[in-house]
């Protein structure tokens, strides 16, 4: 994902710039351009107010929420309180994901028994609709953490899933047969050859997961959650109370973004050789 | 002293689309060959005549339809530690560095940390790599990379040596550096050494006996004896054995023995 | 001229189902009529704002909520003042005292939750010490079964689930009495009102005429009636279930409306007191001084002169 | 995908069978198997009233409930009426993000201007929990069909964007100065060279996407809908008609089963080539 | 007559991770070259040394860091259907058949689906593969693909051919047929040809003119005229050229001057 084929810029890959006079200008700059841009339209539209403030309120005034939830506070706790529950069950769900889904994708890539089974599983899970087993959750798991823990995983398991069977599938047969041809037994060639080959697969699993939670966390939060981004969301929205919900809206935004930058470090550090290959 | 024993072996991939229909395609058919720990027997033959099949056989990566396979008398049921293979493109592991390569199978056995670090350094050495230790393997050029493959199958202190091939992709001096450094190795480690090799030069020069496969199904066409590698290793100049009269008559030998297989494919 | 009429319902089991189903809103009013479903009164006042709809139906609680932000909204007619329909049942406890420290679970932001708290301010208990969970009705009758809640401020058929294994501590009859009344109402877009005054006049009508259908003689809408089976199919209740379910609110007719309990006073103040309530709770951030303009007789008044 | 390594089986890949008497089972077989199971302890379950039949009807209340689905139908619709509801709206919202998310991705993948533009709106998009923007969404598109389709589209919008961004960046180098070296213009080479290529990573794409808009089928037909299985299955759920319920997740993940194979099957006739680079 | 001239060519690519510190990597410098139409050039030099880049060049892929290259005087652009490469590991369009990979460049220009399908067909029936037009790219065997791939570059009638060791991976006869369809190849189609290859017996028996290339960084160290080709094209046995004593004495000449340059990587 790092290598890019700029189409419209390959001659000028190597030596002197042909065409081009100025260093054009980095990603980053760019893309601070577009954020700057959509916030001044929304400025815009609401300082003519082409939209009714209850409906879209000012990026003043939702910095004005934000600071308050800060400070003071919505629904009973602060939003500190509110990221901290969120972030507790998104890194919950994250682990119990990872602790089922690698297992599992490991099954499904390399036996054909594990795929017999898991396969119609994860392609039965894999559409259902949050809300409609928010019921079933709860006969099963009750009302507290283990509920919200157990809605969000269920939207990770099937990206973590496949994508490390499709790692583990992807693995060089070269690299398999050179372990067992220096004495591996099939348990060394699954520890030391097949898990290493899927692991860049597999952060990128994890990435994808963590978007899918982020997108569940307030169907999650419905269940008797007393604090929590949704919840906070949830509870603003009922009472028309824009602002809030914006803010919580920007403030999820920001912090999966932040989380998929660490990813993508993590990624770099760790993986280093998965551009190599 | 081991040999490995191939006794009566033949091999058909299993029918797939694309095969031609009828049946399954024979690709080896009444194969019967002894290789001992110290020869090098290097195998010619045309594109697809099963060369590689051939290896993967004695490698234990697939078993034949007919026949057997032994090492000492004793059946082989698969890859196992007495046969390493280096693969042509080199199949070292990019999570490891270059130390780390030629330690796996070291580490595979249980061998403690240090332990292998030592003796991974101790053959990286020996193959000219001293300083690449903590190189990524990605950063090595392709004779590098090729060198650290045939030091991560020397950790293993297998019985037999399986190349397919393994200076495939080199310009013609590092090529010949090289075969110098096969040769060597071989000496040092008393491995029964299986080479690949598209190169009538390089079968001659290294090879201790020189197997002709034939395509169609493959079948062992010729089988002679060679002595120079002996000559190379007692110092002779590569240049005068290729001069010599001797190797010109078996080079036009073998080159005979290849072209005269059937045709099929190249037409043109 | 060709009018079309938006119209938001809630899946809730009342009289005006029946002219629904049969048409008559389209013959009464000479509008075509998109009828769309909602869950829930917030979703109702968003899309009334968007302009997407003309009529919504609303609970108490949210019409309180969108009058306190000044939304363009007005309160036509009174559907049923909630009586039996929402209740709080509760499992081994006795006394209000009682619910201290347990686990009561209510949709929150709805009519339910309004009366929970309104109750527990009557009983004196501080409902920082009951430990109320949001939950929607569905899970709340999964978390009841399961034994993970105490008790449940909801309304049927869920309430109905409950009592089955639990006794009702207090119905939201008690809690109007007590100063906290809770209703639905329909309400409309002023800007609709105010271009097609005909078309909300003749709705009202036909609702008020539904009502009193129902008022003349309740137990005709038994479980095998023609009523009971329209109810059942526009909201997805079971048939069986309806004649009780339409027992839990008390319909006023379109004479009662206008009268100094409902429109004329009585919805003015509960809205003010409502919203109040929010206010304090810190759930909307102001209430106003004033909420008649969110609540107008004229609708009821000129549909009492309609005749057809 | 369709490659696998199978790990415990390497040695019997070719020739004779080495250490297997009879043929392995069928994955197929395995996984009917499996269903089957799972069936029998669904029906054990409910026979012993393990939990209760209001939360779990058993299978052959399920059935009935589906048999009146489609003879009588809920909520004023039969099932026909409301999976065709649904399937419009999954469709035309597969089509909307297909007609954004291409072009989108494609900016992604070949300019750095693209990149710096889209990026930080797809990663802002990525995360969002549909519940939250539910609001603004009737607010700025109303409540009709389009309400619907774009809370589905823009669950399946980042998928579609990041699998052909992918696609298009993983195309070959030597292809693209291959096309160039031919004679091929900018455009050529984008029609003729990076977009085959990137149509299998694309498909992937629409595989996922097609998995993201089934869950937010209930949430976005939550609002203003007449028919469409989250609808039913929403209703149903306020009255506790649990059948239906069972019965309409059924149904979706039925549907969601076949739409998965029927997009593999294409897969393997559209880019059969796409096993063998 | 078309000429490609190199003048005053130099190249560095930027720094990067990896690289020495201190400044980009000089590549190439001071290449000053000229090829007409009616030559073959071959360009034979140690691995690093810049075979590749001096390609890439040529064919417009990148930029010289100082210098032009020229056809014909006008300065190029970037890439162009004046000079075709073909690429050592084939990049044909997997998703397009032989036929329509042959095609390819027609469709480019415009050329309607009846006229390029004829002329695909004359061009696939010209490289032996008259029947392989339907059959997806990857039922072909390595030589076929080859083959393919120089007559999509014949497609586009180019003014040059630029050829990165096409010969790479064949076994002997393979190759040795391939060579000869080169030659015959270059000779029909009047385009000017530059062959990168690793064989200096291949450079020797298809150059017009042979280019040896030393490394760090990449200069043209030698420049040598041969007249081999026009031997093997007017009918002479390969085996028959290769041990005139002219052929032998410029190999070994040409292998002195590859192992003259200065030592890097392989130090065993
Ligand atoms: N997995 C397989 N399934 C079916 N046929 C195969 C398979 N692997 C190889 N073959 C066929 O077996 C024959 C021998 O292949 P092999 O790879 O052993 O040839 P080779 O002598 O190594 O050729 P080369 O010199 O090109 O590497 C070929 O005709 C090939 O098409
Ligand atoms: N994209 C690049 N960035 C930086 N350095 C490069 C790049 N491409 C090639 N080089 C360096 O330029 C030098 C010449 O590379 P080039 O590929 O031209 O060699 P070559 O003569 O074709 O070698 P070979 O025979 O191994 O193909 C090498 O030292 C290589 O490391
Ligand atoms: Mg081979
Ligand atoms: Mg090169």
């Amino acid at each position: 994902m790092t290598l890019s084929t700029e189409i419209a810029t390959l001659p000028q890959q190597a030596g002197r710039e042909r065409s081009r006079p100025a260093r054009p200008l980095p990603v980053a700059a760019i893309s601070t351009l577009t954020v700057a841009a959509i916030l001044g339209l929304w400025s815009l539209a609401s300082a003519y107010t082409l939209v009714s403030p209850v409906f879209l309120p000012s990026p003043r005034q939702v910095v004005l929420a934000l600071y308050n939830l800060a400070v003071k506070g919505f629904v009973d706790a602060t939003l500190a309180e509110h990221v901290g529950a969120s972030l507790i069950r998104i890194f919950g769900a994250l682990l119990a994901s990872i602790a089922i889904g690698i297992p599992a994708g490991i099954a499904i890539g390399t036996s054909r028994v594990g795929r017999g089974i898991l396969d119609p599983v994860v392609e039965f899970l894999r559409p259902l609709p949050p809300l409609a087993y928010l019921p079933l959750v709860i006969i099963w798991v009750g009302i507290g953490e283990a509920s919200k823990i157990t809605v969000i995983a269920l939207s990770m398991l099937p990206s973590i899933i496949l994508s490390t069977s499709a790692g583990v599938r992807s693995v060089s047969k070269d690299h398999v047969n050179a372990a067992r041809s220096l004495g591996a037994s099939k348990g060394q060639v699954l520890a030391e050859v097949v898990l290493p080959s899927a692991v860049p697969s597999i952060l990128t699993g994890i990435r994808i997961a963590l978007g899918a939670g982020w997108t569940t966390l307030v169907a999650a939060e419905l269940v008797a959650a007393s604090s929590g981004i949704g919840f906070m969301i949830q509870s603003a929205a009922q009472f028309l109370v824009t602002d809030i919900v914006i803010a919580g809206i920007v403030v999820i935004a920001l912090i999966a973004i932040l989380l998929e930058y660490l990813a993508r470090q993590i990624e770099r550090r760790l993986v280093p050789w998965a551009s190599h290959r | 002293m081991s040999i490995l024993t191939f006794r009566n072996v033949s091999l058909r991939y299993p029918q797939r689309a694309g095969n031609r229909p009828g049946g399954d395609v024979p690709v080896l058919e009444g194969i019967d060959l002894q290789i001992a720990s110290d020869e090098l027997v290097a195998v010619i033959g045309r594109s697809g005549a099963g060369k590689t099949s051939l290896l993967n056989l004695a490698a234990g990566f697939i078993a034949p339809t007919t026949g057997t396979i032994a090492v000492d008398g004793v059946p082989i049921q698969g890859p196992g530690a007495d046969r390493a293979v280096v693969f042509q493109d080199d199949a070292l592991y990019p999570w490891l560095n270059a130390r780390d390569n030629v330690a796996f199978p070291l580490k595979l056995k249980g061998v403690p940390v240090a332990a292998r670090r030592e003796r991974a350094d101790k053959l990286l050495e020996k193959v000219g790599l001293a300083e690449a230790g903590d190189r990524p393997i990605w950063e090595l050029s392709g004779g590098m990379r090729q060198r650290v493959g045939i030091a991560r199958a020397l950790a293993a202190e297998p019985r037999f040596l399986l190349l397919d091939e393994p200076l495939g992709a080199l310009d013609a001096l590092t090529r010949s550096r090289m075969q110098e450094f096969i040769l060597r190795i071989k000496a040092e480690s008393g491995a029964g050494t299986i080479l690949i090799t598209h190169s009538i030069d390089e079968a001659l020069l290294l090879g201790t006996r020189i197997i002709v496969l034939s395509p169609n199904p493959g079948r062992l066409s010729a089988e002679i004896e060679a002595g120079f590698s002996a000559e190379v290793l007692s110092g002779a100049s590569v240049a005068a054995v290729k001069a010599s009269p001797l190797f010109k008559r078996m080079h036009a030998g073998l080159t005979g023995l290849i072209h005269a297989a059937p045709d099929d494919e190249v037409a043109a | 001229e060709d009018v079309t009429l938006n119209i938001g319902y809630q899946p809730i089991v009342e009289p005006s189902r029946v002219p629904q189903a049969d048409g008559t809103y389209e013959k009464a009013t000479g509008a075509k009529i998109n009828w769309q479903k909602f869950d829930g009164g917030a979703d109702v006042i968003a899309a009334i704002a968007s302009g997407a709809l003309d009529i919504g139906y609303v609970g108490s609680s949210p019409l309180a909520a969108a009058a306190s932000r000044e939304l363009p909204i007005e309160t036509i007619f009174v559907v049923g003042l909630i009586s039996e329909a929402e209740a709080l049942a509760v499992r081994s406890i006795d006394t209000p005292e009682g619910l201290a420290g347990k686990k009561i679970a209510t949709p929150f932001v709805s009519t339910a939750h309004y009366s929970l708290l309104t109750a527990l301010k009557h009983w004196n208990v501080d409902p920082r010490s009951v430990e109320i969970l949001n939950l929607r009705p569905p899970e709340i009758a999964a978390a009841w079964e399961r034994g993970d809640i105490d008790g449940a401020y909801v309304w049927d058929p869920v309430l109905a689930e409950l009592k089955k294994s639990g006794k009702v501590l207090a119905t939201s009859a008690d809690v109007a009495e007590w100063g906290g009344p809770t209703f639905d109402a329909w309400i409309v877009s002023r800007k609709f009102a105010e271009a097609h005054p005909d078309v909300v006049t003749a709705f009202v009508k036909v609702t008020g005429d539904a009502t009193a259908a129902y008022r003349a003689n309740p137990d005709a809408w038994n479980a095998s009636s023609a009523e009971a089976e329209k109810i059942a199919r526009l909201t997805g209740a079971k048939q069986d279930e309806v004649p009780a379910l339409l027992k839990g609110y008390i319909f006023p007719t379109l004479e009662e409306q206008a009268g100094e309990a409902l429109l004329g006073g009585g919805t003015v103040k509960a809205v003010a007191d409502t919203s109040a309530f929010l206010l304090e709770q810190g759930k909307i951030p102001a209430a106003l001084s004033d909420y008649s303009p969110y609540v107008s007789t004229r609708w009821v008044t000129d549909a009492t002169k309609l005749a057809y």
